[in-house]
């Protein structure tokens, strides 16, 4: 069938299942309160408006208060900005290093290969949250320094998974053939393979994504994180989990924020569009 | 004995429906009918898509995921398995009908051993015991002039080579006694010499047992020597159905005509080269060794090539011919650097170059191209047709713009294709469209030498006919020169002018292609010639092939 | 190369890789250790540290030796199992960790014991059934699962079996574990945290790994002999998916060892993870390295087997 | 993982051991409590405050198991090593002290029969006779010499070895008297023998894997950041108790899972319970709470000495900026009392009653602010979980300075070496210090200007001079006079904000009795196993 040529296919002939688009949708409209959170927020996210603590759901405060008696809505929605914003730091860093260094050495393959291998599967092996706490203790605690240990954490993996992928692209024809044009590694790498790996990239990085998000609740947990008046949802659960025993909105709350933003993610990735091999309909 | 004069099988207009991952409904069957009559070996024919596999499978009760059987009837010796229960096909499988499979490579389980398997129906039909079983497999094997019967079974899958696989499924096919066997190409995936053996094979072992046989494949001339009755198909439907005899001689229908015509190419003409200055060979390889694994005093572990020479010179085609594990592609690899040579020499217009790729000249690089034979891996599956030929004009002439997007049009229209396919990505395109934007690639560079590695060899008969034509095409508008490596005879009589016959990394001879049958010395190269299949149906059996050379050469 | 010694070379090939990942492994741990803040004498002597006081210290400690040194002495001592003293009460580091690392064996035994056939049968049947109703109601467990931090798993249930329902303790250690019910009520809640953490990824994974095996043309092909959907998958395509399912599982299990820091924390078990938490509060070199290497060589331990059981499952004895 | 402060920490013996030379050097003193005629004898009379002792019978028997909130493998049953409530713990219900301090915080005997002296230099111990260890020894002044010289001796890393160091010669004058020789005189040594690294050890004892002393507990099991046991000790020498047959301790580092082992029964007293669980506690008819209010304090220190301390004025809006009430009432949930920027709390019968704490008035503040130059600049201060709801008092003091535009920004750092990598040294941060008997100790050890933990930097000479004068003077009029003064001048010269006093919660089962509050910490001062009964 013929096709007008100033339409690109990339843009045209994708199925995407409902689950998909619920997930995508509620990702993105994390991110999006990621983003405006400040400005839609009823009160100032360290402000104590309420005398009572752990406080039910009520008109004025609708997802109730904390153990502090600070309004839980204004305080969730300013925490997607941290939960979100660190998580996808921390996996954009760990999946970008990883593919990079992954493909550069399933390319060059021979001792670099073998030596970043074996170095970063003994990185794998240190316990992520352990290996956290053995962080902040030696540089203390800050966006920068969280957002690089989870990446930290999470590298390896993502640089095994790349590799993996990578190597089966380097050995196709097509990379034979751009060697044999005399392409160099740089090219073949950003050209040849990296598209070819990038759909399982990316639903590995959404994997990494929720794993991060619940790292960073357990690193919460134990009391590393973002800053106060701020925090993470797993910060708020961890600071209102004495509530969670009358299942106050506190606690159940930011409970469900982590949970439908990890659900969401993942039935995203399970349910990635793929792209309709039958053009003709 | 089911009565003869009934039909074992019945096919009544049959529709297989399939759904598109669009969601589309389409039809990939249309309302096919035959007959099959017990004893009766019925090929199905046609190009891949034709729906002769899926066919095949539906006389199983089976369609591959996505597929179903949306019309008609299928009729097993009096029951239509299409209105069965999965449980009840479930108990045909294996006892009243069973299956050959393409590759039989794939189709056996690789962890398990081969007796196992073969004797599995036995055990799920619980037809005999064990041992019984055990006993009746080895007596197939021997049958199958397999190679120490008593004891292959015992082997694990990797262990054995494809042609005795490929008799081994044969094997796990007949031993629940089925009324009906089908052979889903069982041989295409195979050199001609096991070719022969296995043909042979199945041919004694069906008629001694007088079952009934469906044989699918896109190969006439193979299909000359088995069948008595040729169905051709094309879009789902039946052609034209004739006995064999009929068909070979007095086709009727313009498709069948075309098959036909595919498996004798027009031979090439030598092209002349009178009135060139003398200029030296523009390909040259002077005692070529290629191995792989790990070195040791500068020699590797597994040694591929051994001593090569040939030259091939301006606007001449060279065909190299061997079987698989002869060392034809790594004879290509090695000429261009993909796989550095550890001893002698590649000489490019007369000045050598350098082993490895890596350190050749970009000019020496553009100057001669390799074309894989796999279209679908060659080709990069992230990257449209137009940006897959765009590379090589900017990386090799720096061109960009207008520039090079005319110059992709052209090089399209050199291979007959539409502008408009630049758009397309390559799993969008049919095979033989993949093949020529492959070759259209290569053309982008300027080359005066390709490499073509057994570029026909995964296409269609009628596709490849058509790419053996266009390479013969460019070759006198382009002035170019090809080294034509492959396993098929006749594709290398159609486009060569000499021919390197090569067995386990040696070339044994050097022909020039018309001469081939005439001239052949070494006992590899006639075994080889005399292996081709012709469009006689009565080749096979009167072929007249030493049984000790055989052995010898197909060691397998 | 003799065939029959295949094997054995890419067996001892593959833990000559793993003995080379663990000397990297201990040479990352010693050193990064080494660089963590805080002068262990001080946070010795506390308030007490004068400066003579921290350099005898130091001094009696042999920590004025060089870092090159000490790990030499430090790596020799690993190798003849002398994991050196603690810092902090000076009891030999074999000593504090012994039985810690033995309840963390424990718990993560048992719950390997429990999460790995849950796993292995949700993913099997899951993948037999792929598409239905069934299928996707694993799915969706898995999923969710797979997004509930486990302080809240473990909290809640906490809540439920132990302050509500009064059915479980809420610790699982210093509980009387006498008898072998009691045994196991101390364990259950752990277990079932633990169990909600480490199966998802399995049973997605061994799903995952079982539709790919699945969908190949051997299986097809048993198909096709008649055999039944049970066979088919035990028979056909699970003997081959082991190496990756064996993989996904060696990768969730090495989370036992040193990831339940919170499980441990909440249900106050005395494993390991609490152990290295407690010596990095207190700067116990020793005593991190040795946590540390524990964790690794659990790891490299589980992702070897893993490896072998791929290399003995595939006849064919390559990767 | 936190680590909260004991009570008594290795701050307390550094305090202490300061009081203590203060004491020595300053003879007036001295000269002051001869005059009065020290001589602590057993049977001093002791003042319960009242309500704070319920009449019960007590029971004989059962097991009990009770959780901290920190142990790890620093865990020791060497007393002189003990740091963390767990060891205090463990040494109080396995070892026994020469003193103790009682709930009222005056000193009791325990070992000691008397203690004598007549210059306060030279004294005399009296041991009770009849005491064995739980190997079956009797107690002699061998056992007191050899446990008292370990904390001179270096190699043995003693937490109390400065404050011992005054102690020239030890020696034992006969089996039942050791006769202490101090370098200068002390009027205090009871009180510094009833610190729990003063433990009385068998001579010679090296092994600390196992206890092995006089205390009303055998030790049965003992796994450093695990768990100790500990049975009745049949031949204890007191006539009461002890009335457990066996206890249990060991920490539960989180909060909730705490409250949650005790409601689900398996332990039988949470010490140290957060505020955020009170409700819980609350709702269950069968727990009760041990409340203990004392001096126990988180304070905001700005530094004088640095920016943005220097600036004229900060500390002044800082005051305003305060919001007391909802300190207490959203961060203590009321488990507290409104401080007034002044260490002695109105537990201490020196407390200045008339000292108002600063009125919450941003816009005071802000004005104030204003005309420093100090609106629209950010402000770092540190908090840590290490000192009490530190975190929470400092995000609601942000909250307040974020809607006049004052910009702090609270970093919260790891409670691990928070005290001594940030306290006394960011320029403002938040410290907490325990209760302290005495207005002078509190003074001299946290504003005197060579106070060691003079946590603001500040210096007055005349503070010094007053803090000399009330410790020589006799006239107790005159002395409170004096400390209402000095309360004054630090609360509105020095750098330390003190918003509130907070309470110590102990959660128990309601079947525990015999707990009572003790001004010196949880859990009874840590002495609680020898007391508590479980009823029936």
């Amino acid at each position: 069938m013929p096709k007008p040529m100033f339409l690109s296919p990339a843009r045209h002939g994708f199925r995407f299942n409902w689950a998909g688009r619920i997930g995508l949708a509620i990702v993105l409209l994390w991110g999006v309160i990621a983003l405006v959170g400040p400005l839609i927020t009823p009160y100032p996210v360290g402000e104590i408006v309420d005398w009572d603590y752990f406080g039910p759901m009520s008109q004025k405060f609708l997802l109730g208060t904390d153990y502090l008696g600070r309004d839980m809505l204004s305080r969730i929605l300013m925490g997607a900005r941290y939960t979100v914003g660190i998580s996808l730091a921390a996996v954009t860093i760990a999946c970008s290093v990883g593919v990079v260094l992954g493909m550069i050495a399933a390319v060059l393959g021979g001792i670099f290969d073998m030596g970043l291998s074996r170095l970063l599967d003994a990185i794998n092996g240190i316990p992520g949250l352990l290996f956290g706490l053995v962080v902040v203790a030696a540089v203390g605690s800050s966006l920068t320094v969280l957002i690089l240990t989870l990446a930290a954490i999470y590298m390896p993996g993502a640089y095994r998974f790349a590799r993996s992928l990578a190597v089966n692209v380097n050995t196709m024809d097509f990379v034979t053939v751009a060697r044999a044009r005399g392409e160099r590694t740089p090219y073949l790498i950003a050209r040849e393979i990296f598209p070819n790996i990038l759909g399982p990239v990316l639903a590995d990085l959404g994997v990494r994504f929720v794993f991060i998000v619940l790292v960073l609740s357990g690193l919460s947990f134990l009391g590393l994180g973002v800053q106060p008046p701020n925090a993470d949802w797993g910060a708020l659960v961890r600071e209102n989990i004495g509530a969670l025993s009358f299942g106050a909105p506190a606690v159940v709350f930011p409970s469900l924020a982590i949970a439908s933003l990890t659900i969401s993610m993942n039935l995203f990735i399970d349910n990635m569009p793929t792209r309709i091999r039958d053009r003709s309909a | 004995m089911p009565d003869a004069s009934q039909p074992l099988v019945t096919v009544h207009d049959l529709h297989i429906g399939a759904v598109t991952d669009a969601g589309r409904q389409v039809e990939i069957i249309k309302g096919v009918s035959f007959d099959i009559r017990p004893g009766e070996f019925v090929a199905l024919i046609g190009e891949s898509g034709s729906g002769k596999t899926t066919i095949a499978l539906s006389l199983m009760g089976y369609c591959r995921p996505g597929c179903s059987i949306t019309g008609g009837t299928v009729t097993l010796d009096g029951r239509d398995v299409t209105a069965m229960t999965e449980a009840a096909r479930a108990e045909l499988r294996g006892t009243e009908v069973s299956y050959v499979p393409q590759s039989a490579a794939a189709a056996f389980n690789p962890s398990k051993r081969i007796m196992d398997q073969v004797v599995e129906i036995t055990g799920i039909h619980r037809l005999m015991p064990r041992a019984e079983a055990e006993a009746k497999a080895v007596s197939l094997f021997r049958a199958l002039a397999l190679p120490q019967p008593e004891t292959i079974g015992r082997r694990y899958p990797h262990q054995v080579s494809g042609g005795q696989l490929q008799r081994l499924a044969a094997a796990m096919a007949l031993i629940g006694d089925p009324k009906l066997v089908i052979f889903d190409e069982p041989t295409t995936a195979l050199d001609v010499t096991t070719q022969i053996e296995v043909l042979r094979a199945f041919k004694a072992v069906v008629q001694k047992g007088g079952v009934s046989g469906v044989y699918v494949s896109h190969d006439l001339a193979v299909v000359a020597q088995i069948a008595d009755r040729i169905i051709v198909l094309k879009g789902g439907e039946i052609q034209e159905e004739n006995t064999t005899p009929k068909i070979l001689t007095e086709a009727r229908h313009p498709y069948t005509k075309a098959l036909l015509a595919a498996v004798d190419p027009v031979p090439h003409q030598p092209r002349s080269i009178a009135g060139l200055q003398p200029r030296p060979p523009i390909l040259e390889a002077i005692g070529l060794h290629a191995g792989y694994g790990t070195f040791q005093n500068a020699e590797p572990a597994i040694k591929v090539l051994k001593n090569v020479n040939f030259r091939l010179e301006r606007g001449r085609n060279l065909g190299v011919i061997g079987e698989s594990g002869s060392g034809k592609s790594t004879l290509a690899r090695a000429v261009s650097g993909i796989l550095p040579p550890y001893r002698g020499a590649v000489l490019l217009d007369g000045h050598e170059l350098d082993g490895d790729l890596k350190e050749r000249r970009k000019e020496d690089l553009r100057r001669m191209q390799i074309v894989f034979q796999l279209a679908d891996t060659a080709l990069n599956p992230a990257q449209t047709v137009g940006s897959i030929l765009a590379r090589p004009l900017k990386f090799y002439h720096g061109l960009r713009g207008a520039a090079r997007d005319a110059r992709v049009d052209a090089l399209l229209d050199m291979v007959h294709l539409p502008a408009a396919l630049k758009y397309r990505l390559p799993r969008e395109l049919s095979g033989g469209q993949k093949q020529r934007v492959n070759l259209a690639r290569a053309l982008a560079a300027e080359p005066e030498l390709i490499l073509c590695d057994e570029i026909t060899s995964a296409l269609d008969t009628v596709v490849a006919a058509a790419i053996l034509k266009l390479l013969e095409e460019l070759q006198s508008e382009l002035n170019l020169s090809y080294m034509f490596i492959s396993h098929d005879l006749s594709t290398v009589e159609a486009i060569c002018d000499d021919v390197l016959v090569m067995y386990r990394g040696e070339v044994v001879e050097e022909l020039p292609a018309a001469r081939m049958s005439a001239e052949a010395a070494h006992p590899y190269s006639k075994l080889l010639i005399s292996s081709v299949p012709q469009l006689d149906p009565g080749w096979l059996d009167s072929l007249d092939q030493d049984p000790e050379l055989l052995a010898a050469f197909s060691r397998r | 190369m003799q065939a029959s010694l295949i094997p054995y070379i890419l067996v001892a090939r593959r833990l000559g890789i793993a003995l080379i990942t663990l000397i990297i492994v201990s040479f990352a741990v010693f050193f990064a250790t080494d660089l963590l803040p805080g002068d262990v004498a001080e946070i010795l002597l506390g308030q007490a540290a004068t400066p003579e006081a921290v350099a005898g210290l130091r001094e009696a400690m042999g920590l004025n030796q060089p870092a090159f040194l000490r790990f030499l002495g430090w790596l020799g001592g690993l190798f003849t199992g002398d994991l050196g003293t603690s810092y902090v009460n000076q009891m030999p580091v074999a000593d504090l960790i012994g039985d810690r690392l033995a309840n963390s064996l424990k718990l993560a035994g048992v719950t390997s014991a429990v999460s790995v056939p849950l796993a292995l049968f949700l993913g099997i049947t899951a993948a037999m059934w792929r598409g239905s109703v069934y299928d996707r109601l694993v799915t969706a467990l898995t999923i969710t699962v797979i997004s509930v931090p486990e302080f809240m798993v473990a909290t809640l249930a906490v809540l439920i079996f132990a302050v509500w329902l009064k059915w479980l303790p809420a610790l699982s250690f210093g509980a009387e574990v006498g008898t072998f019910w009691a045994l196991l009520k101390a364990y259950t809640m752990p277990v079932i945290t633990l169990t909600f953490v480490v199966s998802a990824q399995m049973i997605r994974m061994t799903r995952a790994a079982l539709i790919e095996t699945i969908d190949t043309p051997y299986v097809e092909m048993a198909r096709l002999k008649g055999a039944g959907r049970i066979r088919q998958v035990l028979r056909h395509a699970l003997p081959n998916a082991l190496g990756p399912i064996a993989n996904a599982m060696a990768l969730s299990l090495s989370y036992l060892v040193g990831g339940v820091i919170i499980v441990e924390t909440i249900f106050n078990y005395p494993g390991v993870a609490k152990l290295m938490v407690d010596a990095v509060a207190t700067r116990d070199l020793p005593l991190i390295q040795s946590c540390a290497m524990i964790f690794c060589v659990s790891y490299l331990t589980l992702i070897t087997l893993a490896d072998l059981v791929a290399i003995l499952s595939n006849p064919r004895l390559r990767r | 993982m936190t680590f909260k402060p004991t009570n008594w920490t290795g701050r307390d013996d550094a305090a202490v051991e300061h009081a203590i030379r203060r004491g020595a050097s300053r003879r007036e003193l001295l000269k002051m409590l001869m005059a009065s005629g020290v001589a602590v004898t057993a049977g001093s009379s002791i003042l319960l405050r009242a309500g704070a002792a319920v009449a019960a019978t007590p029971v004989t028997g059962g097991s009990f198991r009770a959780a901290g909130w920190s142990s790890s493998t620093a865990d020791t049953l060497d007393p002189a090593k003990a740091s963390l409530s767990t060891d205090y713990v463990r040494c109080c219900a396995f070892y026994n002290r020469l003193t103790f301090l009682d709930e009222a915080g005056q000193v009791q005997m325990e070992l000691a029969e008397s203690l004598e002296t007549d210059d306060a230099k030279v004294w005399q111990v009296n041991l009770k006779s009849g005491v064995t260890f739980h190997d079956g020894k009797t107690l002699t002044a061998a056992d007191v010499v050899y446990s008292l010289n370990r904390h001179l001796d270096d190699s043995v890393g003693s937490k109390a070895n400065s404050i011992a160091k005054q102690m020239t010669a030890i020696t034992a004058v006969d089996d039942l008297t050791v006769r202490i020789e101090l370098a200068a005189p002390n009027a205090d040594l009871p009180t510094i023998l009833s610190l729990h690294h003063f433990m009385i050890l068998a001579e010679g004892t090296t092994d600390f894997t196992k206890a092995n002393g006089t205390g009303a507990f055998l030790c049965e099991v003992f796994e450093p950041g695990v768990r100790s046991i500990g049975t009745k000790n049949p031949n204890y020498f007191k006539a009461e108790g002890p009335y457990l047959d066996s206890f249990e301790f060991f920490a539960i580092s989180d909060d909730s899972a705490r409250v949650n082992a005790l409601l689900s029964g398996d332990i039988q007293l949470a010490a140290s319970i957060n505020p955020r669980s009170m409700r819980l506690i609350d709702s269950q008819p069968n727990v009760v709470k041990s409340v203990t209010t004392s001096g126990n304090y988180t304070d905001l220190n700005i530094r004088l000495d640095m920016d943005p301390g220097t600036k004229a004025g900060f500390i002044e809006g800082m005051r305003h900026l305060i919001n007391r009430e909802q300190i207490v009432k959203a961060v203590l949930r009321g488990l507290g009392e409104i401080g007034n920027d002044q260490p002695v709390s109105s537990a201490n019968r020196y407390h200045n009653p008339d000292l108002k704490p600063a009125e919450f008035d941003p816009e005071k503040a802000k004005h104030i602010f204003d005309k420093a130059g100090l609106l629209g600049t950010s402000i770092p201060v540190v908090a840590s979980d290490a000192a009490t709801s530190s975190v929470d008092m400092a995000t609601v003091i942000q909250q307040a300075g974020a809607e006049i535009g004052m910009k702090l920004d609270v970093q919260r750092v790891p409670s691990d070496g928070y005290w001594s990598n940030y306290w006394l040294k960011a320029p403002v941060h938040f410290g907490n210090i325990n209760p302290r008997p005495t207005p002078d100790i509190l003074f001299s050890l946290l504003y005197a200007s060579d106070a060691p933990w003079n946590e603001s930097h500040y210096a007055s000479e005349k503070f010094d001079s007053l803090l000399v004068e009330a410790r020589g003077s006799l006239d107790e009029a005159r002395r409170t006079e004096i400390y209402w003064d000095m309360q004054k001048m630090v609360a509105t010269q020095a750098g330390t904000l003190i918003p509130a006093y907070i309470s110590n919660v102990d959660a128990l089962s309601e079947k525990v009795k015999g707990l009572k509050p003790n001004p010196l910490g949880g859990m009874l001062g840590y002495a609680f196993a020898e007391y508590v009964w479980l009823d029936a």
